[in-house]
């Protein structure tokens, strides 16, 4: 099986590997020499270099990736690019919600809100701008949402506290904040 | 474990734990699978004594699961007792061609729908299995890289529709009845009501929109359109669906609780009929 | 450099599509037509379709995948941690019912399976194999399910005509069915 298949198995390995593989590592998958795993990597990649393909090779960080190839870049990006030109009114109210008064529920944003804000925070989820960061401890345990990783790095924020800090235009606004806040939850300061 | 069961004191062939079943309906299909016999003729005495006989373990299972094999006895025994009526004579008045019902039939019917959606979920395992050996793409470098897809939003941009949200709920607070647009409601409702003669269910007329506002505002428009003659609320059972109507719609034979189109006066407005 | 490179564009794209990629998407992308996106996947397939390939093209949740072989599913699973068990069987009963009868409410799931179900929904729910597609027109408004993208994804099915048929062997069951249909309606309106 190896031999006969060897390049077959490796480039489903390659494919499947959730980062990038070592030829220690395929050696191990395959019960190989080392010495015979990187034979069969340069086999691979021979076929790969034909004319004609999309895809190739490439080493990374110790390992072997699958990837597209430099000269297709500019479809992969095309593909890659949203399909919509960005959020929806709605969906950029609830994710300001979600980042400034985070960890919050879906009932406190639709009180905010004063709609069902299901399918957008399930929009949301999907782009990863916010994620579910627990449960509430209030009756129903209601999934509590704060923003992610992807939502910071998207804003060029290193953390949350970078997050500008955002007042009314009028002088009254810093106070329907605080006014806000000491209703709703009287430990938190935003 | 055992306790229970060993109190039968009858040594079964094979032993059954209750535990074992998804339910009720899965546990009757065993044991009819078992017997062997047609589904649409279940000898159910004898079903239903197997059946007592198996749920004597219920200490096993947890207490909703219990109660959900007790009400399936219950029926059981329900249909049972049924079985040794003597059928009553046909009435004639009624569907000529319809046959006595026999009391096994509902069941029936559940345990048929059951088995075909158990089998549809062997189907679904079989696929799953299927999948189980597929593997799609691990590690992609250019994903790890890529913003998530938010093409040319800015922070401003998320500042601003929070300080739009912090003004929201200023308005809300200190302005709560003047900026509403009764009127515009008024035109929205009446253009739906023009292009639904069969009429508007009343609980789609809030779903449709949102706000708390919003739906003292509909309330308010609705109300509005009564008074003036231009609709109806009809609601045709207690409790059910309530209608609005363009006025002069009403289906003849309707009974419309609260207000009725004709001898429709102002006060009338206020017993069009509470929801919840 | 769309016709002489076209194979090896969609290759590129389909790899780094992060969902199937449909025949639509290709076209938007590659600036084609969908009927030529088509000739060209089914070209790309060809080339996956020779012997000693681990890869191969797959079509489901209405749009197409790279994926490995499943004759290599041993050597990938050692790489990998094994894909987490199946579905329990309370968990597929419940989806088949949910699959095959959307949009679903709770109740109408109990009705069939004669057991409660809250809390394999919201399983299903949190592993996206389910969502919440409306509510129904009845008291309480009860939340109305059906089954996602990921769904299709997760059985491998191009889209939801593609769920394997059911035997329905109910010559006499569906008559009985509307046997009690008759009866309740005319129960109800007299």
């Amino acid at each position: 099986m190896i031999w006969k298949h060897g390049t077959a198995i490796l480039e489903a390995i390659l494919l499947a590997s959730p980062e990038p593989l070592t030829i220690r590592r395929i050696a191990e998958v395959m019960g190989l020499e080392e010495r015979e795993a990187r034979i069969l990597m340069e086999d691979l990649r021979k076929q790969y270099d034909q004319p004609g393909r999309g895809l190739c090779i490439r080493e990374m960080a110790g390992g072997y990736v699958l990837t597209t190839r430099p000269e297709y870049a500019e479809y992969v990006e095309r593909l890659l690019q949203p399909k919509s030109r960005g959020l929806s009114h709605a969906a950029l109210e609830t994710l300001a919600i979600i980042a400034y008064r985070q960890p919050i529920t879906k009932p406190e944003i639709e009180a905010i809100r004063g709609v069902k804000v299901d399918r957008v925070v399930e929009m949301l989820l999907e782009r990863r701008l916010i994620r579910e960061v627990g449960r509430k401890d209030a009756p129903g345990r209601p999934v509590l949402y704060g923003t992610t990783q992807e939502f910071l790095q998207y804003f060029g924020l290193r953390d949350l506290s970078e997050l500008p800090p955002v007042s009314l235009d009028t002088s009254d606004a810093g106070l329907i904040l605080k006014r806000r806040e000491g209703e709703e939850r009287s430990s938190r300061v935003g | 474990m055992e306790g229970s069961g060993a109190l039968l004191g009858r040594p079964e062939s094979y032993t059954v734990h209750l535990a074992n079943f998804e339910g009720p309906l899965d546990l009757l299909l065993h044991l009819i699978r078992r017997a062997e016999i047609n589904i649409y003729d279940i000898p159910i005495a004898q079903i239903t004594e197997q059946y007592l006989e198996i749920i004597q373990d219920l200490s096993t299972v947890d207490i909703d699961r219990a109660s959900e094999f007790l009400v399936m006895a219950a029926t059981l025994l329900d249909i049972k007792s049924r079985m040794l009526l003597p059928r009553p004579p046909r009435i004639t008045e009624e569907l000529p061609e319809e046959e006595p019902q026999d009391p096994r039939e509902e069941l029936v019917r559940q345990l048929v729908a059951y088995s075909q959606y158990r089998e549809a979920a062997e189907a679904l395992r079989e696929l799953e299995q299927k999948m189980a050996r597929i593997y799609t793409r691990g590690f992609f470098c250019e994903e790890v890289q890529g913003p998530p897809p938010l093409q040319g939003l800015t922070l401003e941009d998320l500042v601003r529709a929070f300080q739009e949200v912090l003004r929201e709920e200023w308005n809300w607070r200190e302005v709560p009845r003047e900026e509403i647009p009764l009127r515009e409601k008024v035109r929205e409702i009446s253009f739906l009501l023009s292009r639904s003669p069969g009429g508007l269910r009343f609980r789609e007329l809030f779903t449709r929109g949102g706000s708390r506002r919003e739906v003292v505002v509909t309330f308010l428009a609705l109300l509005e359109l009564i008074r003036q003659r231009r609709a109806v609320a009809v609601q045709e059972r207690l409790f059910g669906e309530i209608w609005i109507r363009p006025a002069g719609s009403e289906p003849e034979g309707a009974i419309s609780a609260g207000v009725q189109g004709e001898d429709q006066t102002e006060g009338g407005a206020g017993e069009l009929p509470a929801e919840r």
